[in-house]
């Protein structure tokens, strides 16, 4: 037994607070937030899709940071969090891509349309699918740690022009909603909208957690089987 | 500088064998030819909507024939393990990359000097309204994408699903450039666009991201 | 000079080094043997800097390759399994090829020279894919001789070379030696690898298993040597 | 019989190295994917133009994406010298053409499985009308592709070239029946074109030739 | 038994055979030497159809391998410069294919048979591409012999095969020998190359410029032979 197999005092924490914030922050987007006027009740999406798009977004920016830590200091802990953030960030990824859709098809009356946003925001869904197939693609470790990481880096390059595609050109998406006039929500809104992104990232600090602890249990394995047949 | 003679010795090496060897060049202008000719029939569309279609099939092409020439660009290299004896040598990393990006260039501003005028011809369209611009953001982005597909070419040729992995890491890097490079020559075109001069700025920032990135990266992708 | 200290290497689950220690005098001639697959090649390329070992130190010439690999390389001239040539430039383009990139002076000259050497100067004009396997390993070895490196490793050079080539290669060897060059060569045949060697090494399952001077060891008292050492592992 | 034997374990081959060892199934989705992806924002048009674009997106997506098959349905072979070994068998050589054309179009029929759906949901499109015809013209044309494909791969495969030389022997003999297919594809999407019938029958007719004449010529084209 | 009657090839303008006349009994053991670029791996490849001769006459047991071809094959085993062997398969697997292609029965048992022969049992499960030159060589030597060939062609077969496994396949060759299996060998290896043949061919220039009966002939003869013979081209 080692640490890694054992739940930390810091993750049942996490995991409970997750939990609780969740279910409150689905309260206030589903019951107490007012609906919107002209949307209707489509607009709740509004909470999840945009908290998970910016989750997502984080996610890719940690894979960045750690590629880069990885390359300097060649630690394969740096590793283990830029694929696990990636897997994550996949992840919120796909919430955005499904929560969009459905939020598009009553409100501009198309599942789908080639919007630089929603561009952007697919192919970063497909990039990062790809930093998962160099992993695949792959047999030794270190190798397959400094490409990926290569590739980490040079992906990021997307990142800012989903981020920044609606606030430098009118899209059919809608605009920023924090600009450097404030923030264009009505304050119930506000709480609400709050309360998710909160959820979300506690939900991505807890996946991460977990994952990393079990991508080092696996680590360990691989170890312990090695001295085991040699 | 010791750094550009070796770039011309690797680029000498280059045009020797896959010029001379392998007739890249030619087959590289018959494949677009024939690509334009796929779409001639398979989109026939009346001339006043040839405007706002050609720009994507110009890019479509040259992103397919641009393929082509990255998935070449390291099988040399491969045979006999030649990448090996590069690595063996004391030189920068990066001149095999500056050398093998400025190859894929050259094809590529040789291929698109053949083919596009010919599109015009057979798309039976005017030609661009304004020629300079039209000139610069096909050089822009053929820059772009050479950068990074050179650069996306040789992580993949380290790997083992190799020059199938290629395609798929490129294209989603590869978009936003094409994006942009597909509305400015609509604006080139004179088709009214707005913000079109801003999709040329982010052209440029991509041609100096897609620099200075795979310079300061490409030791670490060969590093062994 | 070329010390090595624990050298591992590890692919996926699979440790094909465990601890090499090598240590190499400059100017020494070391052969080193071991049954197939027991992590020669691998060794060799390790210190070749073309595979990063998974733990443990090189030093050649008392600087770490991790630190200083790019000015080491120039110290360093490698024939391998793979012949290293461009199978469409002829045989005089790929000398001249890597002879500019190790920026060797009078090149010209060099080239003829060592073409000859090795008994290729009739098909300098000609592609390296119509050259015949014996015809590529001669050429390989110019190709590793082209900047005359003072350290030499060589897996399995003799392979496909005929009766004269093989002369020529030995020759090329011995002169090597007395000009203090430093040279690590991988082999299987006991009667070229043991002639002219200080040092000679038995490679087993990732661990050096023997090691002796072969003036003082007779071959035969060697090769049962080498026959024990692989009938206790397999 | 020992022809299906051999053609059943050169296939169970094929599936194991190519499939097992390299992804090349998800891979080639997501390349098909992507390329939906390049054509749906280089080309955006309206709805009711899309209905006469979408057969030619579809089966130019297609022709790119078999291309991408063909090129790696032989490299396996070339590795090592397989095909030497596969040539001193005594196996009928149309065995060979057989299980590598049965592997590639399960493959395509794969791709297009996945990803034809999506591209009806990604421009927005209703759906074909007549879904048997389009079935039936997919299926076709997609055979025909890859009959001759495989052939012409191994033809190129056989030269210095490869690779490069395949798509510009193939393009040139696969156009009559991408043309038909296309304008079959518009027919069975409700659009009226005349003679669709007719371009069927063309489409059968070249599934039969580029079954027939492959199957008596690839016993030359692998002599020795 | 296998006769070639003026055997000629060239390519582009190189004529690289220039009459080969060949002729081995059922169940002889043919050695062939020469100087790299002779054209030996040539001959083979056309002995084994895989390369069509520019002129002359190839018999196998009788039989034009024009005509019958594809009956003749069946009687080959071929071990080449490559080892035609599938880098993402694993050795096992690799075996299985060739062996059903050459329907070969009860194909589990004696592919069993085979790997242990060769000293791989322990890496059946491995894909090839992992391989050492070595363990590369023995596989190809067990996917040569998996359909029990009468007419075995090898292109320098103990390339890089250690010690243990030159044993094991000279024993292979001793036990094909006795059991009236055709072989016919290429070789640089004067010692193994001599040791059991029947016949000793010596290549040079595209021509047979030599022919013994090695058991009559003693070693240090026949290399003077061959030296002077490449002397003479040189
Ligand atoms: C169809 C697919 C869609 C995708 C892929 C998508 C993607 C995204 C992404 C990535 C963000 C966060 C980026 C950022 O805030 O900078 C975002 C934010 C947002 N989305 Fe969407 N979206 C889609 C559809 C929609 C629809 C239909 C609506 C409503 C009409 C909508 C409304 C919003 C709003 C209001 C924001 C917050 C804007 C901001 O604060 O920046 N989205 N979307
Ligand atoms: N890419 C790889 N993946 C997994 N295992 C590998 C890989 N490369 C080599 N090996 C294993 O490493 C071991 C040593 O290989 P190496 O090539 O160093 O052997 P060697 O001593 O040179 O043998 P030989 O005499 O046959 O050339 C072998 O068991 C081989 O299977
Ligand atoms: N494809 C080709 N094009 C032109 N010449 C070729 C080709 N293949 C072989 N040759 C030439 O044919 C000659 C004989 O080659 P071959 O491989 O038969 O020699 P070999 O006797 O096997 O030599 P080695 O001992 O080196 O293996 C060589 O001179 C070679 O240059
Ligand atoms: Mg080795
Ligand atoms: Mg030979």
């Amino acid at each position: 037994m080692t640490e890694n197999t054992r739940t930390s005092l810091i993750e049942k924490v996490l995991a409970w607070s997750t939990f609780l914030t969740v279910f409150v922050a689905l309260y206030l987007a589903l019951v107490y937030a007012p609906t919107e006027k002209t949307m209707g009740d489509v607009q709740r999406i509004f909470y999840f899709h945009v908290a998970s798009a910016w989750v997502g977004m984080m996610a890719f920016l940690v894979v960045f940071v750690a590629s880069i830590a990885y390359l300097l200091t060649r630690q394969a802990n740096w590793d283990i969090y830029a694929y696990t953030s990636a897997e994550i960030g996949v992840f919120f990824t796909t919430i955005v891509l499904i929560t969009g859709p459905i939020w598009a098809k009553p409100i501009w009356n198309t599942w789908w349309t080639w919007d630089p946003r929603l561009t952007t925001t697919l192919i970063l869904w497909f990039l990062y699918l790809a930093y998962g197939k160099i992993r695949l693609a792959i047999g030794e470790e270190e190798k397959k740690a400094r490409l990926a990481a290569v590739f980490g880096i040079l992906a990021f390059a997307v990142v800012p022009v989903d981020f920044f595609a609606i606030r430098w050109w009118r899209t059919m998406h809608p605009g920023a909603l924090v600009t450097s006039n404030g923030i264009a929500l009505a304050p119930d809104m506000m709480l609400a909208f709050f309360a998710s992104l909160f959820a979300f990232t506690l939900l991505y600090c807890y996946l991460m957690m977990r994952s990393v602890r079990i991508e080092r249990i696996k680590a360990e394995i691989r170890l312990l089987k090695e001295g085991m047949f040699n | 500088m010791s750094f550009i003679r070796k770039v011309r010795s690797l680029l000498w090496k280059e045009i020797r064998s896959e010029l001379q060897g392998k007739e890249m060049l030619s087959t590289m202008i018959v494949f677009s030819l024939l690509v334009v000719v796929v779409f001639g029939f398979a989109i026939d569309l009346n001339k006043d909507l040839m405007g706002g279609v050609l720009p994507g099939i110009i890019w479509i092409t040259m992103t397919f024939a641009g393929i082509l020439c990255l998935n070449r660009s390291f099988t040399a290299e491969q045979q006999n393990d030649c990448l090996y004896g590069l690595m063996l040598c004391p030189l920068d990393r990066s001149a095999i990359y500056v050398a093998k990006t400025i190859m894929n260039l050259l094809l590529m501003v040789i291929v698109e000097g053949v083919t596009i005028p010919l599109f015009f011809i057979i798309f039976n369209y005017p030609g661009p309204q304004q020629v300079g611009l039209f000139v610069i953001v096909l050089l822009l982005g053929t820059y772009c994408f050479m950068a990074v597909g050179t650069f996306l070419a040789a992580l993949s040729s380290a790997t083992k699903t190799g020059e199938i992995l290629m395609p798929i890491l490129l294209i989603p890097l590869i978009i936003p450039v094409l994006l942009s490079a597909v509305i400015v020559t609509k604006g080139s075109f004179g088709l009214v666009v707005s913000g079109a001069d801003l999709y040329l700025k982010i052209l440029v920032v991509y041609g100096v991201v897609f620099t200075v990135l795979p310079m300061l990266l490409f030791d670490y992708l060969l590093e062994v | 000079m070329i010390i090595t200290r624990g050298l591992i290497k590890t692919i996926g689950s699979k440790k094909i080094l465990k601890g090499v220690d090598l240590e190499i005098a400059p100017g020494e001639f070391v052969t080193c043997f071991g049954p197939n697959g027991a992590g020669k090649s691998t060794t060799l390329k390790i210190l070749a800097m073309l595979s990063k070992p998974s733990g443990g130190q090189v030093l050649i010439d008392g600087q770490d390759i991790r630190e200083n690999g790019s000015t080491l390389r120039r110290k360093i001239g490698m024939i391998s399994h793979n012949s290293f040539l461009y199978d469409n430039l002829t045989a005089r383009e790929n000398l001249e090829f890597y002879g500019r990139m190790y920026e060797v002076p009078d090149l010209k000259r060099r080239i003829a020279r060592l073409l000859d050497e090795v008994g290729l100067s009739f098909a300098t004009g000609e592609p390296v894919h119509s050259f015949s396997r014996g015809m590529q390993q001669r050429l390989s070895i110019a190709r590793a001789l082209v900047h005359n490196p003072p350290i030499l490793l060589m897996d399995e050079p003799y392979t496909g070379l005929d009766e004269m080539a093989k002369g020529v290669l030995n020759a090329i060897l011995s002169q090597l030696a007395q000009s203090k060059h430093t040279v690590f060569l991988i082999t299987h045949d006991f009667d070229q690898g043991l002639e002219q060697s200080d040092q000679a090494l038995i490679l087993v399952g990732g661990r050096i298993a023997y090691t002796c001077n072969p003036r003082r060891v007779k071959r035969e008292e060697f090769r049962r040597h080498y026959l024990e050492l692989i009938g206790g592992v397999k």
